[in-house]
């Protein structure tokens, strides 16, 4: 399994360090712990903690009617709050057989395609900041994220809480100029885009740093089960928007990045390629969307009394591409307003499963890259 | 959905090639008697036809009502022919909860078996480091089954006591 | 203008004279230097925090400290309070010793350097005749603080950071000196005032093809001495905390801050001495062209900080030892043909062999960073 | 290949930006043919203040109509139910016989509090809301310094005017109002039958 030969030959009898990496440290992304075993600066064992955010997400959730689940969802991964929103609402519509109108469907792919930018600069300039740049990278990212939750907030009330969807479609329509201002903050993307990889691209210290390390082999992570832009990263051809072609995705052309080694820097790399695809999709359902109901009258009902939504017996797996990777909630319904089981399959969680795989036999410095180009954040992780 | 992955399909191609194996279909899904689940897995993984290498989600269920029992439930889909999914469940009772870990057939399953062990106290046997995972470690029973009772704080209910 | 501050410490010492027996004066002289020094340096390094705050937050569409005073500059003096006031943590079961010691050893050293540095003509504290190998000796004594704080923090962080500052500094200090021998071969002094004196009349070191490649040798060096981005990996908050200061808080943790940016300072002022003509130039007052030389040399550090990420470990030592190093000798080499080749043929002729060792050096020690890449974009 | 190009390149990134940060370095850069570097993007906050969206939501408030006494509130209870983190809590004004009291003709809370450091401002409560009586509020300069003094709203403090919720919220607003005066025509129309 560990491929790398981690134990260098040894003239002097030496002892190992065992190091603690988190809960409170600058890098871990949250309250994330790695226990670590170092041989000087090499790392030969990792062994990740966690639970320290955990609240049972979805034991409160069974307490709870469906609508009621829905801002929670906002707090798994508190980056992409729209997806999170519509991988629920896709579950549930799946489990009751709802139908969503056509605008709710572009207002949807309008919003996760901005999450999706919204996710990927943002993690692109953590990565960089555990690289060692001192926040250059991620406050030009923060600038242009924050244009885009402006947006959120407008359509929603709220920058990332945003509670958005509902079961048949969305809880309200755009407001007015919302389009134009998502047009300019999409037209501007691609000069931004260029911008950051001026910085980053070609720069020399971070070629160094990030190629060849934390190598993910094709086949580990399939088995592993990783997936999002670490799985394409890998050079897997695994997009759930092609997949499974959910809400409308099939009528938009766009493309999937594929690195060739599955390093960090590929996974930096895809990520910058899927942001230029999603401007791409944005460009166009913004410009097609339609005019409509943005929320069916069954979908009305539901959010005017909660309590009458009683789903019928059966279960459901919904899963939709969520910027960290595909994004499941399984229901049970019983039959009462309450769901009988309600699980998350978090991205995030299942992509740390190889951590210690990619680490072993690089130094502390490369561990710590590693974990941020995962691209976890706790609230998921957790739950 | 293909006509290949049809939990009926998947019925009678699996009991025709694993031999002595009786399943049972429960709405999409199949009833696999828990210690038949690692032939099952790795027959679905490697046969040409499913090639199901990726197990998308995993989790427990817990019964309490008509015939108490705890569940876990598999998705499977293949990133090689991005079908899917083939949904596998396996009972166990409450009292005695063991069943094999699917580790060995797809390593995404080792964080997830652990959450449902540490939820749901399934002990899967044959995994690598069945620790808790989101509890503590010197945490008492296993907070999402049907009968653990919760605490209950409110605070401002708590005030207007 | 120009001989402004040597006049004004001229009055006071014939001022003095009149009261005080002819004996003292060479120290009351030494005194007013000492003194000025010792004011000027907290000043310095206070400056130094703001002026990196303000041209880091620019440079990140911010606008840095602007609450403090008139463009924030009340902002390192809020800070120094702060700091004054906090609390000072000593772990347990740490060398209270070596604890408390390791701060004061990095701020001397740090302010002894001063010493030599011609701030202007004239203004040279001591004129040492080993000017240069004084200020070398005493910068690598800085080593002695970080090694000395890590160690006694008691603090796997802190022990990870000393190691790396060890490993780093002294290899850094050898291409440092190589890259210095250059100037030494050209001027034959070491004093830094003769140095200096050497470069009149914009024949400034860094316009000859070996000065200019001494000039970034030594400047690279002088960064990763000083330990600054990218070079920063004693203290890479993101790996390990703070390295040797993880432990530390309030004064002593301003020690080493303040150790640590004279240093920066000081190598900046050495940088400018050496290869820009230090205190050299037309029209302004000497004092005000060295400041402007340094200060330009420190914007340039706080622009590394502001754009670049870090190196690892591996990666520094292989740039230290495969790059810089060989190099620098090189770079020896080129400077000793130079002093006895015709004009025509030394200018190409240096720069042919730098360039070309230049790159197949930077080559050979990072190599990773020449692979190409292909994206494929599937459906 | 000129060795360090893309640190290079990098610096001049930064090195624009910085001078984008100043104004004279804006008209520099556009003298020099660079466009599109943002600049400043801070808004200091105290003295400069973004206008938040229309549909900004941060914590409800009770909505009356004319007088403080005239509230929309009928403590249904509905939104103290479906509440997901259970942050209200509502009493019915009663008479010593347990009867509700009435007041405008309808029933009225005795108390209704909101505690503020639970609420996550999901606006469900809106939602479901059948009088429109509870609506979101946009004023979040809240800063305290105890937690059940001043982080749970009790009903004085949670009462505000409709005109207030018209000057906020003006596109809901007259979407509310459009909704209370159809159901007055229709209980009007109703009432002779």
């Amino acid at each position: 399994m560990h491929s790398r030969n981690v134990m260098p030959e040894q003239a002097l009898e030496t002892q190992l360090l065992e190091l603690n990496i988190g809960p409170q440290h600058p890098s871990t992304h949250g309250v994330f712990r790695m226990e670590v075993v170092l041989d000087g600066e090499n790392v030969v064992k990792l062994k990740p903690v966690m639970g320290y955010l955990h609240r049972n997400h979805e034991q409160l959730a069974e307490d709870m009617t469906y609508i009621g689940s829905m801002p929670f969802t906002d707090r798994l991964d508190y980056f992409c709050a729209m997806t999170n929103n519509l991988a629920y609402a896709i579950a549930v519509e799946k489990l009751v057989g709802l139908d969503v109108p056509e605008r709710a469907q572009y207002i949807r792919v309008i919003m996760s395609e901005l999450t999706r930018l919204v996710n990927h600069t943002a993690v692109t300039g953590f990565l960089l900041n555990d690289l060692g740049a001192f926040f250059t990278p991620t406050l030009y990212a923060f600038r242009e994220r924050e244009k885009i939750l402006d947006l959120f907030e407008a359509a929603s009330g709220s920058r990332m809480m945003c509670n958005y969807m509902r079961f048949g479609g969305v809880r309200e329509d755009l407001p007015d100029g919302f389009l134009e201002g998502a047009c300019e903050v999409v037209d501007y993307y691609p000069k931004f885009l260029d911008e950051f990889e001026k910085l980053l691209t070609e720069n020399e210290i971070l070629r160094a740093r990030t190629q060849r390390v934390g190598i993910l082999p094709k086949e580990l992570a399939v088995s592993a089960s990783v997936t999002g832009p670490m799985l394409r990263a890998s050079g897997v051809n695994y997009d759930i928007r092609k997949v499974d072609r959910y809400s409308i995705y099939d009528r938009f052309d766009f493309k999937i990045p594929l690195g060739s080694i599955g390093d960090v820097y590929d996974r930096y790399y895809v990520r910058i390629l899927e942001m230029r695809e999603s401007v791409k999709i944005l460009d166009k359902v913004l410009r097609d969307i339609p005019s409509g109901e943005y929320l069916s009258p069954r979908g009305k009902a539901i959010s005017k009394a909660p309590r009458t939504f009683k789903p019928p017996k059966g279960e459901a797996y919904g899963r939709i591409e969520s910027p960290k990777g595909e994004l499941g909630f399984y229901l049970v319904s019983d039959g009462s307003v309450n769901p009988y089981r309600y699980h998350v399959r978090p991205p995030s969680f299942i992509n740390l499963t190889i951590l210690e795989d990619m680490c072993l036999g690089h130094k502390v410095a490369d561990a710590v890259i590693i974990l941020g180009s995962v691209d976890i954040v706790m609230g998921e992780v957790d739950r | 959905m293909n006509d290949l992955l049809r939990p009926d399909a998947t019925q009678q191609a699996l009991q025709q090639r694993v031999p002595g194996l009786t399943l049972t279909i429960e709405g999409d899904a199949l009833i696999i008697p828990a210690d038949r689940l690692l032939e099952v897995g790795r027959f679905l993984k490697e046969s040409e036809p499913y090639r199901l290498d990726y197990l998308s989600n995993l989790c427990a269920v817990d019964f309490v009502v008509e015939g108490a029992h705890l569940e876990t439930v598999y998705h499977l889909y293949s990133m090689e022919k991005k079908h899917g999914p083939v949904v596998l469940k396996v009972r166990v009772p409450r009292d005695n909860p063991h069943q094999p870990s699917v580790v060995s057939v797809w390593r995404g399953a080792e964080y997830q078996e652990r959450e449902a062990y540490d939820l749901y106290g399934i002990i899967y046997d044959g995994h690598p480091d069945l620790r808790r995972i989101l509890m503590w470690d010197g945490f008492d029973g296993h907070p999402m089954r049907k009968d653990y009772v919760q605490e209950d704080q409110d605070a401002l209910e708590e005030r207007h006591a | 203008m120009d001989q402004l501050f040597v006049s004004l410490k001229q009055q006071f010492l014939d001022l003095s004279s009149r009261f005080l027996p002819e004996s003292l004066l060479p120290w009351i002289s030494m005194l007013i230097s000492i003194a000025v020094i010792a004011t000027i340096a907290p000043i310095i390094m206070m400056y130094f925090t703001w002026l990196e705050r303000k041209v880091i937050a620019r440079m990140q569409n911010r606008f840095g400290p602007n609450r403090a005073g008139k463009f924030g500059l009340l902002q390192p003096i809020a800070d120094g309070i702060k700091m004054l006031t906090k609390e000072d943590i000593v772990p347990a079961g740490a060398d209270r010793l070596a604890h408390f010691l390791a701060p004061v050893l990095a701020v001397i050293p740090a302010l002894l350097v001063f010493a030599v540095l011609p701030f202007g003509r004239n203004m040279t504290a001591i004129d040492l005749n080993i000017g240069l190998l004084f200020f070398l000796a005493m910068s690598s004594i800085g080593t002695f603080a970080v090694f000395a704080g890590g160690w006694a923090s008691r603090s796997k962080f802190s022990l990870l950071g000393a190691m790396r500052s060890v490993a780093q500094i002294i290899s850094y200090e050898v291409p440092m000196v190589l890259a210095v021998v250059v100037v030494i071969m050209m001027t034959g002094t070491l004093s830094t005032n003769a140095i200096v004196e050497a470069q009149e009349s914009l024949r400034w070191f860094v316009f000859t093809p070996w000065g200019f490649v001494g000039f970034l040798l030594f400047f690279i060096a002088g960064v990763a001495e000083v330990n600054r981005t990218p070079f920063d990996l004693p203290e890479g908050e993101s790996e390990i905390v703070a390295g040797f200061h993880t432990e530390y808080s309030g004064m002593k943790f301003a020690l080493f801050y303040m150790g640590e940016f004279l240093g920066a300072f000081a190598m900046a002022g050495l940088a400018a001495t050496l290869f820009l003509g230090g205190w050299q130039g037309p029209l302004l007052p000497s004092w005000l062209w060295f400041l402007l030389k340094t200060y330009a040399l420190v914007f340039v550090m706080i622009w590394f900080r502001g754009t670049f990420p870090r190196l690892r470990i591996d990666q520094l030592m292989n740039f230290a030892w495969k790059c810089l190093l060989p190099l620098s000798m090189i770079n020896v080499g080129v400077a000793g043909l130079w002093l006895y080749l015709p004009a025509i043929i030394r200018w190409p002729l240096a720069i042919v062999i730098l360039w070309t060792s230049a790159v197949w050096l930077t080559r050979l020690a990072l190599p990773v960073q020449w692979e190409r890449r292909t994206y494929q974009l599937a459906e | 290949m000129i060795p360090g190009q893309g640190l290079l390149k990098g610096l001049a990134v930064t090195l624009t930006n910085f001078v984008a940060s100043y104004p004279w370095g804006q008209r520099l850069l556009k003298l020099i043919g660079i466009n599109g570097i943002s600049g400043m993007f801070t808004v200091e906050y105290p003295e400069q203040q973004v206008k938040p969206a229309e549909r900004f939501r941060y914590f409800p408030f009770l909505v009356y109509d004319g007088t403080p006494d005239n509230l929309r509130c009928v403590a249904c209870k509905i939104c103290e139910q479906e509440c997901p983190p259970q942050c209200i809590y509502i009493e019915m004004e009663k008479d010593e016989q347990g009867r509700p009291v009435k007041q405008h003709g309808r029933t009225l809370p005795k108390r209704f509090d909101i505690d503020v450091s639970v609420c996550m401002s999901c606006r469900i409560c809106v939602d479901v809301c059948p009088f429109d009586a509870i609506e979101m509020d946009n004023d979040f300069e809240l800063g305290a310094y105890d937690r059940f003094q001043s982080l749970v709203f009790e009903k004085d403090k949670l009462l505000k005017s409709a005109e207030y919720f018209a000057q906020i919220k003006p596109t809901e607003a007259a979407e509310v109002n459009a909704r209370l005066a159809a159901k007055a025509k229709k209980t009007a129309t109703d009432k002779p039958v």
